[in-house]
């Protein structure tokens, strides 16, 4: 049972990156384009840590954990640069 | 699983090649950061590919530990090489006042 | 060991000139002459063992594994050698310290002088053809720096250069046949070679090899064609002259000559090339010095002429032949130096050198007359002098030898060498005199003595020919053809020998040729000449229009072009290597496949693709870059390989940041590119390129390794030997600490690097104005994102050290903490400002590198304290909960340093850069 | 391990599974750029920390090592999501100028420059 949901919830996240590829390459405006990239960036923390848990390995929650941060920052970086140009100032 | 990875190596090579082929500093640099991705890429599998064996000593199986080695270091390094570029390619821009790399002026018909 | 010393002396002799200049000239000759004597003394005191038959040799293992051994020997022909070229050098610098004008910058000239002698030295005294090699091209050099002494001569520039580019261009062939001839014998010192006979006549590698030796040889010794330097490199100042083409540097080729003789010589190929070129260099060169006024133009074709004799003897490949070369060498060497001397006294007293303006000069100058007549009949062959007797050995040897054309061209030679030098003799001192613009006199001692000690030689030896230069000739002829030799020098053998008869004729052919002079003259005159210097240069334009039209079509300045020409290279070398050699089979199972990874990948190429297609808008271009390599990122965690997903996510951020920064000064967007052709150009070649590599992966991956791959020792040694489990991080701190040694401090270079680039930028004007257009949104930092900020700064250093401390055994390490940091840091600067965070800032980031290199170099010291190699770690575990056992290691230590560089090296980059964006004033 | 743990782990990845193909679904669906803010911010981001904690769980059952590196990925998600949510929608607002409701205190919005008469 574990691993069909397993199984399932994989699907589900790398059909929402098709999603995202979809959007991405539809998307109006540049804010729309870092929205996506950012939750691409959250779909692919699930996805490793759901392969992490298949793969019952803990190893998978550190790339995880630096990539929500590391996303984080960089929407904010994109966005910054887009509200002020300098992304330091 | 290796053909998707050679296929994505050889995308990746061809992609940054043709940029590292413009005419303009950012299109170079951006390219230059695909190429390394390539390389980098292409140094980690010479350690052959294996799913869920990370070379942390435990219970076997293992893969190749020293491919990664290099990389990670590889990918520092690029990181360096990148920054050292970029600044070069500001200096020439403030400088110049084009971005054009090539200093013999053969693409008169892209002044800004 | 004291042949090395000699050999070094002379270089140690050049160095001082700098230092003792300031004590007058006298002072800077003194100490240059000591070091030649001192050589000159060291080797006197080898002597009696060659007489004895000896051989010194001095080994030095230099490059053994190249063969490269600065192996030296000293035996009978280097002997004759040696005395000659530091003999004859102590002449020449008592005689250039008169000779040169007070105004002349003298020191640089000794030091020239010097290196030329001990390069000269270093040939004749080394024993290893490699070494040999070196020294060559170290004379073709001093010589070009002597020749163009006078540099504000264009006459010397051009002579200088003549000299290098033939001299060079033999020496390089001559490298060719030396290496093959080493190659062939099995080794490349001298004493292996000469072994080696028959080995190298018998080898297909003997004709080739043999041609490509004569090159470099006659080259250097002005034969025929390539007499034409010599000439024009009269334009040295006379001491030069008298030295280097004379006496010692043209003599270089006959050398080797006869160095090689015993392996080269004997064969039909040596004798036909050898014995025709030294010929046709003696006649020729004989007549052309007959229609020259310039006395050093006379001088040097005598010279020519002269090598050319040598060179025809040491052709004719017997024994007796041998030895008359080697007598002649020192004859010639004898009286045609002290010619070259007097010629320079002539031009001194009268400023003139050509004889139509000389004359009577024998009243006004008896001591360089006498000196000159003693010469130039040594010269001409008259008895009882020197240079009769060689002469006779000469043409008894071409007497005996078929066909008959031989001895007739000889006894031609002999005939116009007679005629020259009379007319020299005769047009500069007899006669009557002009009117000088101030009367000529003899000059001081200090001109005089040198060609005058000569002149008595040449008089002693061809008086005593066997008590002066018997000993030396019997020990350089031995030497040269490798067996005794006893030759018997003597002024009258009685009235059989032909040579004599010879002799005769060419002497009376010469009166008869003077005779009929002006006629002859006159024919000369109208005669249509080749000119020399006109074809070298005409040659030499050829070669220079050439290489530009090649470079220029490689590689036209244009970076792109060029790379595009390497890639092409590149294309074509891979080709080769993929239909050269059979390709086997993969017998490696292909991975199974799931779903996620293919969308995964399916990701990165389109991203990567449509950064490529949409390059011109460039912040989207980067957006889809950082898509790479997210998932790349992703894909490395999957690959199993926590490591580098930890440090790929981590470096992504920051080299986005990176761009962001660079990207608000440059456009925004690329102009478009009307050239079609080019991007199919780059299209095709990017997709070449692309599937090759593609393939070259896909082999790689699906065949095994052909030989264990190293890192079994290291997953098996991790453990125990350095007391981690992560094995990648154990190989970064301790099995290959050295790399990551150096490249943190590459690292910290790069950022120093930029900051300096920074800073000089900062300084200067800018041409544009970077639009900062893109943004003027009102609140630069946002009191939400502020807030947020601060707590995430801790919250990454807890990662961060997390990841540090457990990264000996678990995913993490140095790199990735370090970045872990620097993220944290960076997100306080987008949040609050450069300034702020800059003043908060307690640690300078240069520091931080600093620290970081300190501290791992003092790991890596540290282990020799203990006794161990570099970097050698020494581990115990700690406990410290929560966290699991973590290693307290002085890789731990290590590692540490390589943060605090990493830390150091990011920060200072990017604070460099957002520095750059803050307005200036002043643009 | 006990089947109501498993069942509770299956649920917990359903649900993710659900909510983050719902969120990148209506990033795609919704219209406007505002609405389309939600989506992300809001469905995936639940999503994620369902399945968060359902892997941490799972692999706290297998190994029976807690890894709070789990907890901790979470409490950033929950925490950084709104700040990108601020700051994309402080971009869009500026970039693309959408018409917004006056704040009503008078004061402009945050950033917004002072409309000059």
């Amino acid at each position: 049972m574990l691993t069909y949901a397993l199984t399932f919830a994989i699907a589900c996240f790398a059909l929402a990156l098709i999603l995202n590829l979809w959007r991405l390459a539809t998307a109006p405006t540049m804010p729309d384009r870092i929205l996506t990239v950012d939750t691409m960036v959250i779909n692919i923390i699930a996805l490793i840590v759901l392969y992490g848990a298949k793969a019952q390995s803990a190893v998978s929650f550190d790339a995880a954990l630096l990539l929500a941060m590391t996303g984080f920052v960089s929407t904010v970086a994109f966005c910054k640069f887009l509200l002020r140009g300098g992304i330091i100032e | 699983m290796e053909v998707l990875i050679a296929i994505a190596i050889g995308t990746l090579t061809a992609c940054g090649i043709y940029l590292m082929l413009r005419a303009r500093t950012f299109p170079v640099i951006l390219g230059l950061s695909l190429l390394s991705y390539a390389v980098n890429l292409f140094i980690f599998i010479s350690g052959r590919i294996r799913l869920d064996a990370a070379p942390i000593i435990a219970d076997g199986p293992y893969t190749d530990p020293l491919p990664q080695a290099l990389v990670l270091t590889a990918i520092v390094i690029s990181f360096g090489m990148t920054a050292v570029l970029v600044i070069m390619a500001l200096g020439a821009y403030l400088t110049a006042g084009h971005d054009r790399i090539d200093t013999e002026d053969q693409h008169a018909e892209d002044q800004p | 060991m004291s042949l090395a010393l000699i050999a070094a002396l002379p270089f140690l002799g050049a160095l001082t000139p700098a230092l003792t200049q300031r004590f007058g000239r006298g002072i800077a000759t003194a100490t240059v002459a000591l070091f030649s004597a001192a050589a000159l003394l060291l080797i006197l005191q080898h002597v009696p063992a060659i007489m004895a038959g000896q051989t010194i040799t001095t080994q030095i293992n230099w490059l053994p594994t190249l063969g490269l051994n600065a192996n030296f020997r000293l035996d009978g022909l280097a002997l004759l050698f040696a005395l000659l070229i530091l003999g004859i050098g102590l002449l020449i610098q008592i005689y250039a310290r008169f000779y040169l004008d007070t105004s002349e910058p003298y020191a640089r000239f000794l030091t020239y002088l010097m290196l030329f002698q001990g390069a000269m030295l270093g040939i004749v005294l080394s024993d290893n053809i490699l070494l040999l090699l070196v020294f060559w091209e170290m004379t073709s050099l001093s010589s070009f720096l002597l020749i163009g002494f006078w540099s504000h001569l264009p006459k010397a520039r051009q002579g200088a250069r003549m000299a290098l580019a033939t001299t060079g261009a033999g020496g390089l062939a001559m490298i060719a046949g030396l290496l093959m001839l080493g190659h062939v014998a099995g080794g490349y010192d001298l004493s292996t070679i000469l072994g080696e006979r028959a080995a190298i006549q018998a080898s297909p590698l003997y004709v080739p090899a043999l041609l490509l030796i004569l090159l470099g040889a006659f080259t250097k010794s002005a034969q025929f064609p390539f007499h034409y330097w010599l000439p024009h490199a009269m334009a040295a100042p006379t001491p030069v002259s008298a030295y280097l083409h004379s006496a010692t540097m043209v003599k270089a080729g006959l050398f080797l000559l006869a160095r090689l003789w015993p392996v080269l010589a004997g064969t039909p190929e040596w004798f036909w090339i050898v014995t025709s070129a030294g010929l046709i260099t003696m006649s020729f060169a004989a007549g052309v010095a007959l229609f020259k006024d310039d006395l050093k133009a006379i001088l040097a074709y005598s010279t020519v002429s002269h090598l050319g004799l040598i060179t025809f003897l040491l052709g004719l490949g017997t024994k007796a032949a041998a030895t008359a070369a080697v007598f002649h060498i020192l004859c010639h060497a004898t009286f045609k130096a002290a010619l070259f001397m007097l010629a320079g006294i002539v031009d001194h007293a009268t400023h003139t050198r050509d004889i139509r303006a000389l004359g009577g000069l024998r009243r006004a100058m008896p001591i360089s007359f006498a000196l000159a007549s003693i010469a130039t009949l040594s010269m001409a062959g008259i008895p009882p002098l020197n240079g009769f007797l060689s002469k006779e050995m000469m043409l008894e040897e071409a007497a005996h030898t078929a066909p008959w054309v031989i001895p007739v061209l000889a006894t031609f030679a002999a005939l116009l060498s007679v005629a020259y030098a009379l007319r020299f003799l005769v047009y500069t001192f007899l006669g009557q005199a002009p009117a000088y613009a101030h009367a000529p006199h003899d000059p001081g001692a200090g001109l005089w003595l040198p060609p005058a000690i000569l002149a008595a030689l040449v008089v002693a030896i061809g008086l005593a020919p066997m008590a002066m230069a018997g000993w030396l000739v019997d020990a350089a002829a031995s030497a040269t053809t490798g067996e005794a030799v006893h030759a018997h020098i003597a002024l009258w053998h009685g009235l059989q020998p032909p040579a004599l008869w010879m002799s005769l004729a060419a002497v009376g052919g010469a009166l008869v040729v003077l005779g009929l002079y002006p006629a002859l003259r006159a024919a000369w005159d109208g005669a249509h000449k080749p000119d020399a210097k006109a074809m070298f240069d005409a040659g030499m334009g050829w070669l220079t229009k050439t290489a530009t039209a090649l470079t220029q079509g490689l590689h036209n300045g244009s970076l792109s072009r060029g790379f595009a020409v390497g890639l092409c290279s590149f294309l074509a070398l891979g080709l080769y290597a993929y239909l050269s050699a059979p390709t086997l089979p993969g017998t490696r199972a292909l991975t199974q496949i799931s779903f996620a990874p293919v969308v995964a990948f399916g990701l990165l190429m389109t991203a990567a693709l449509a950064a490529t297609a949409l390059h011109r808008k460039r912040l989207l271009a980067l957006l889809l870059t950082g898509i790479v390599g997210l998932i790349l990122s992703a894909s490395f965690a999957y690959l199993s390989a926590p490591d580098l997903a930890l440090t790929q996510i981590t470096v992504e951020v920051v080299t986005i940041a990176l761009m962001l920064l660079a990207l608000n000064f440059l456009p925004k967007t690329t102009p478009r590119k009307t050239a079609g052709f080019r991007k199919l150009r780059d299209g095709g070649l990017a997709v070449a390129v692309g599937t090759g590599v593609a393939a070259l992966a896909y082999t790689l991956m699906t065949r095994e390794a052909m030989f264990p791959p190293i890192s079994a020792f290291h997953l098996a040694q991790s453990l125990p030997g350095a007391g981690g489990h992560n094995a990648v991080n154990t190989i970064i701190v301790d099995f290959r600490g050295y790399d990551t040694y150096g490249e943190i401090i590459v690292l910290g270079i790069a950022a120093l690097l930029i900051f300096a680039l920074t800073e000089s930028l900062l300084g200067t004007r800018w041409a544009v104005q970077p639009d900062h257009a893109a943004g003027d949104e009102g609140d630069a930092h946002p009191v939400m994102l502020q807030t947020a900020t601060r707590l995430i700064l801790p919250m990454a250093m807890l990662v961060g050290v997390y990841l540090f401390l457990r990264g000996h055994n678990e995913p993490g390490g140095g790199f990735v903490a370090g970045l872990v940091f620097a993220i944290g840091l960076v997100l306080q600067y987008i949040a609050s400002g450069q300034d702020w965070a800059a003043a908060r800032r307690r640690i300078p980031y240069h520091a931080m590198i600093g620290a970081g290199v300190l501290v791992a170099s003092a790991t890596g010291i540290g282990s020799f304290l203990a006794g161990r190699p570099f970097l050698t770690s020494n581990f115990t575990h700690g406990h410290l909960p929560p966290l699991k056992d973590f290693e307290l290691a002085t890789a731990a230590l290590f590692d540490l340093g390589v943060f605090l560089c990493v830390l150091g090296a990011v920060m200072l980059a990017l604070d460099a850069l957002a520095r750059l964006a803050k307005p200036q004033e002043g643009r | 391990m006990s089947l109501g743990v498993e069942i509770l782990i299956s649920a917990l990845l359903v649900i993710g599974g659900c909510f983050g193909l719902i969120g990148s679904f209506g990033l795609l669906k919704l219209r406007g750029a505002m609405q389309r803010l939600h989506a992300p911010t809001k469905a995936t981001t639940v999503g994620v920390g369902a399945s968060l904690i359902a892997a941490a769980l799972a692999t706290y059952m297998a190994t029976g090592v807690a890894n709070w590196q789990g907890v901790l990925v979470a409490a950033f998600l929950f925490l950084t999501a709104p700040l990108s949510g601020l700051m994309l929608a402080k971009a869009h607002r500026h970039l693309d100028r959408p018409t917004v409701p006056p704040t009503g205190t008078g004061a402009p919005w945050a950033g917004e420059r002072p409309v000059k008469p």
